[in-house]
């Protein structure tokens, strides 16, 4: 048990993927003697090789063609985008190859890769360096998404991709990388793809975010609790795809009331579909619209403005309260 | 010094062997078995009559549109002849002679087009990617393979293709790129037919040749004439032993021409004059090749028409044999469609699986032992 | 006023664009000689000549990214994606650029560009000729996305993209192409882009749709009033971006029962987004769930079980039935 | 010829006019006046101090992670000067001397690097896009440009930038390829700097030149020594006025190393040797150019000095407006980030507006008229 940050317990689980099997390649733009631009591939090329530790050219579709190639050979690469926004220049590879293979060759060929991106806002970086469009890979057959919202869950979520036969979107939510430390223990744990979790419960409101909008939701639940005496459930999506209905249906179900946060563009985002899957399954006990707080449908701002663009615990207060005074 | 012309150490030729006439460069010609010979002869006139049957098949509606293959066959063969099945066939759609020669059935190629995903799935036994529809996107997929090879300590090669058009991508200079700086084991040959659809290379590129691209990446180019099979074996043989010898990858330029329309839905009179296409017709690979073979009394006309008739014959229970399959399970099960995307289908799918079977008043029961039995034959890399 | 089908008023539009406005230029894939390989710029470099119908190499990053240069010149290009499927090659540039230059430039740069791409399935179509993803466009901020649904508003759109200030996703529904003829009139029109349309006037229930699978539900609307006796209004969204929230929640109020139907997969797909404009403006006046009629996430079959992936009148039909009854 | 080597008709050259010592090749020197050749000094020792004050900035937190520019004065300085202002200059970012040149003030500098969209507003008067952070996204834009300079029949050029990691990029590819077969006006100029950010340029790509990728292109290719401001000088001109003459684009290549950090957040001591850094030291653009003027009587150490102290004072003042001008609105307003996305707000992003006025406790009737005001102003382009 050792407490770590977020950017420690991430390098942890691809140094411990790495020494328990030999398939496991990490590649992607200075991911080796630079050891990545946030220090997250730290160590790694000293201790397993730059056979292994794959320092590559400055193209992000040859990236991910590349370990596309190395999966379908029977390597399980960890593929690293630098920054999140840029990964739209290896969009086509992810749409047409890696979330396709095994469905196009009917189970014989499989892609077990890992693509990497910190995303997200609020490290006062410039144009490009803060996008968070998980929505983009949850809108594409074949992939799976995760979003890890601290340390521990970091670690887990991280091996568990890794593990998995299936290509997965493994989004870092760059501003926790640093933020707080945790508790992580000496076992290697996974965490199943496709389950979220109740991080708090309650009975009056359903609070859902994901990554690191965790942070503000989680703190709008506290200020709800001792300023309004309001009991705010907390689920953490921390899969994208696929994304927990049960979960989210049951907490709904429960509480009447709930609230999306998450830091991508409104429209078409994840809220949508949440609240269209609540709406399926369990309309008729909502007992409130359910508000989204989300990024607005601009681009986030450079970054003079953009802690005005993020969800904040605030804003997240407001809507919850908006909700409960329905 | 100032001002001077940089040298640039470069290793670009061209290779012809086997001349309209049939004729070969007794100084370049490969060495190989009649029964080798034999046998190329018959993978290059059974892919082109599959061709030929494709287009009748489409035309009656029993298929869908479909790229032909006719005039490519010696590019495709010649090159396929020089890797083993454990070494990777990374295609584009030209490549109908490679796909039989790797164990393809005429089967599964008629599934392709009829429009199932089994048509996809590659043999048992061989390194094959299937068809790739997206130009250019396949060479990325072959750079990795060539890394993971190195990465692996393996000594396996990858043979890819792609078209003069589809060098215009971004994903073929990154494929080709990557291949260079980490010296993968790719032989990359490119299709130059002269046409992208409509645009004519000229329209396509600027550069005289393809070949000279690798200047560009500090690796060896060689232009071949695509229609001469023996150029194409010797000049892929070359490449692929220097690649599994570690000598990273090579560009073949494979000049050809594309005889027929693009596909099926094209119409090359709207942009290219047929004189164009006639000066074409006398270099087209299979006749000069069954005269280089007269010649050398490897095989006579009489042996090609017993092959031309048990061509026919393979072709026609094939379609026989597919149009049968066809009626059945999996194929004519729409609920296929949710089963091969996950290793496991993940709750949200199945619940959109049984929609879509109480839409069709299915029972899903049955479907699900169909799919695991297909799931437990799987083999090769899964 | 003539009739035609919808391949040739895209056709007329963009003769009438480059007749008005010598800035109007069109590229693309085989849009040159071969005139389009659907046909659709017919005539065009016949008359305009090769400096302003272009025939460009393979390259769709280049096709987008040298239209968004050209733009910034002063010109309004129109460039073609042989088919929607590819434009993933060229995402990068849409949402890095197109969509940014004027926010970027506080309005002194601008991308007056138009986008025009053969989407959607139902021709038979091989693997990649088939997708319908104007979700992911949703998703890009400063982007617009608008989507026909037959010859006359496909023409009149189209003007109205070509005329937009900013870069407009014009997505067409291949499987419309030749399948009707409709009155077109003499007169150039242009449809307001933001807006949608109410096509079919009723009580009971709101089918929202927009392209190609409007066939069905208009198809499913008159078999509800014949078989049903039941009153279906029906609302043809036409834009994507902006989306006409208004007319979406008047028509939602009204009816308090909606069934939203679209072909591109269903997660994050624009039936999250209607499902969720309603939740949000509307939500006491739904007296069922929304059902969402939509592709599936799975990447749209090869040709052979393309049918039962696409949404038809049957389905429609099921939805709203089983809406009604709830 | 059945097997031969391909002749590569090709125009790759390498130029350098300046030595470290400041010593004019005399048969290349450029025929300046000492006006310009002062001038010219200026411009660039305000970009160093301009990047210097910038780390300082960086280090005191008044400003936000940066990539420094200092060395590549002479690159961007040297090409530059050799366009007109209603050509077009499409950078990427470490051409601060030629933003200045161009009447990017300071001012705006600082606002781009604190972080406001209005720091990538460009100056009325010149054809300019700002920074471009997304590596050889650009070059499209560029060769867009110059293709629809030939389409409106006009006689203007296009000069852009990128560096040795941007080479690898596809859109690097597709755009010098758009730009060859359209024979668009554009000078693409790769600032091969050795590095992108760790990687040296010996693993980005196994040419063992930059330039000899223009054979791929079938354009003229040069490489200059970047840090020889003459010589930057000399070939842009040359590539600019063969442009302007209808001759298509040419590629060329500064060869510079990068003195600095790849930007404050870089530690370079993790992947390169600082002997190595020290060799580059003495080749640095300034010294040398300065050296040049002294022997050339075109400016005295006294004169310098004077320089220094008038752009100590200019980079002063622009700090003191910037860091005032940011506490009012529009810089102060968030609500300014919906303001610009599309000519008109539509109903929903106004909607959103509104909820973060709500939420700011702003009013929003106030901002309206600021928006105004300053769509009014926009001209240029717009
Ligand atoms: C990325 C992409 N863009 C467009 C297409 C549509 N398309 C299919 S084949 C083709 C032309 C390809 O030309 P070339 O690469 O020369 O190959 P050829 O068909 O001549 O063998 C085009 C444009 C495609 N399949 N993929
Ligand atoms: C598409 C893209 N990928 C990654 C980055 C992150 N990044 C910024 S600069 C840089 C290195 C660029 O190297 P080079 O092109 O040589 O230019 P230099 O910084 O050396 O001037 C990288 C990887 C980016 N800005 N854009
Ligand atoms: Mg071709
Ligand atoms: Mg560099």
């Amino acid at each position: 048990m050792a407490q770590m940050n977020m950017a420690e317990s991430i390098n942890l689980a691809l140094d411990e993927a790495m020494g328990r099997d030999k398939r496991v390649i990490v590649m992607g733009e200075d991911v080796g003697y630079d050891e990545g631009v946030f220090r997250i591939t730290k160590g790694l090329i000293a201790k397993y090789g730059d056979k292994r530790v794959i320092d590559t050219p400055l193209a992000e579709a040859g990236i991910i063609g590349t370990a596309i190639g190395m999966a379908l050979y029977g390597l399980r690469p960890v593929a690293e985008i630098q920054f999140a926004g840029f990964e739209y220049y290896a969009y086509h590879q992810l749409e047409m190859h890696a979330g396709r293979f095994r469905n196009r060759t009917r189970g014989k060929l499989t892609v077990p890769m890992v693509m990497r991106a910190p995303s997200g806002g609020g490290i006062r970086a410039i144009e490009h360096h803060s996008e968070s469009r998980e929505a983009i890979y949850a809108h594409s057959p074949g992939l799976k998404v995760v979003m890890p919202s601290g340390p521990r869950n970091a670690r887990a979520l991280l091996h568990a991709a890794i593990q998995d036969p299936d290509p997965v979107v493994y989004y870092e939510p760059k501003a926790l990388y640093r933020l707080f430390r945790e508790d992580v223990p000496e076992q290697i744990e996974t965490l199943p793809i496709g389950r979220a979790q109740v991080v708090k419960e309650g009975k009056d409101i359903t609070l859902i975010s994901y990554g690191a909008t965790m942070r503000a939701t989680l703190e709008a639940a506290e200020m709800l609790e001792e300023e309004d005496g309001v009991k705010a459930e907390v689920v953490d999506l921390l899969s994208i795809t696929p994304l927990d209905t049960q979960t989210i249906i049951e907490s709904t179900r429960k509480t009447g009331r709930a609230v999306v946060i998450h830091e991508g563009p409104r429209t078409c985002g994840l809220g949508a579909e949440v609240i269209a899957r609540i709406n399926e399954h369990v309309l008729l006990y909502l007992e409130a619209p359910i508000i989204r707080v989300t990024g607005y449908d601009v681009p986030i701002p450079y970054f003079a403005r953009e802690m005005a663009y993020l969800p904040d615990a605030d804003k997240v207060l407001n809507a919850a309260r908006q909700t409960l005074s329905f | 010094m100032p001002r001077k012309a940089i040298e640039l150490p470069h290793n670009i030729e061209y290779l012809s062997i086997l001349n309209e006439k049939g004729e070969a460069d007794s100084a370049l010609e490969p060495k190989l078995e009649a029964s080798t010979l034999k046998a190329m002869y018959r993978w290059m006139l059974l892919a082109r009559r599959v061709d030929e049957r494709l287009l009748k098949l489409q035309r009656q509606g029993r298929i869908g549109t479909f790229p032909q293959a006719t005039g490519h066959e010696a590019i495709s063969l010649g090159s396929i002849l020089t890797i083993k099945p454990t070494d990777w066939h990374v295609p584009a759609y030209r490549e109908t002679a490679g796909f039989l020669y790797r164990g393809w059935t005429i089967e599964t190629i008629l599934l392709y087009w009829k429009g199932f995903e089994e048509g996809a799935r590659p043999p048992e036994g061989v390194n094959d990617t299937p068809i790739s529809v997206p130009v250019a996107s396949q060479l990325l997929h072959a750079a990795g393979l060539g890394m993971a090879n190195n990465i692996a300590g393996d000594k396996n090669v990858v043979l890819t293709y792609f078209g003069d058009g589809a060098s215009s991508e971004g994903d073929t200079h990154e494929a080709l790129n990557f291949a260079s700086v980490f010296q993968a084991p790719v032989v990359f040959v490119c299709l130059n037919n002269q046409f992208a659809i409509s645009v004519p290379v000229s329209k396509q590129m600027r550069s005289e040749t393809v070949t000279q691209k690798a200047v560009a990446y500090g690796m060896p180019g060689i232009r071949v004439d695509g229609n001469d099979v023996l150029a194409m074996y010797v000049a892929s043989k070359e490449a692929v032993e220097r690649a599994r010898a570690g000598g990273g990858p090579t560009l073949i330029e494979a000049l050809t021409y594309r005889y027929t329309p693009h596909t099926t839905a094209d119409d090359p009179t709207r942009y290219r004059k047929e004189e164009e296409s006639k000066q074409w017709a006398d270099r087209e690979p299979l006749i000069r090749f069954a005269k280089y073979l007269e010649k050398k009394k490897v095989l006579s006309e009489a042996e090609r028409n017993t092959m031309e008739e048990e061509i026919e014959t393979q072709i026609k229970n094939a379609i026989q044999n597919v149009e049968e399959l066809v009626k059945h399970p999996p194929y004519s099960d729409p609920l296929a469609m949710f089963d091969y995307l996950y290793e496991d289908i993940p709750p949200f799918l199945q619940a959109q699986r049984d929609e879509l079977a109480k839409a069709l008043g299915i029972n899903t029961n049955e479907n699900k032992d169909d799919k695991k039995k297909d799931k437990a034959s799987a083999g090769g890399r899964n």
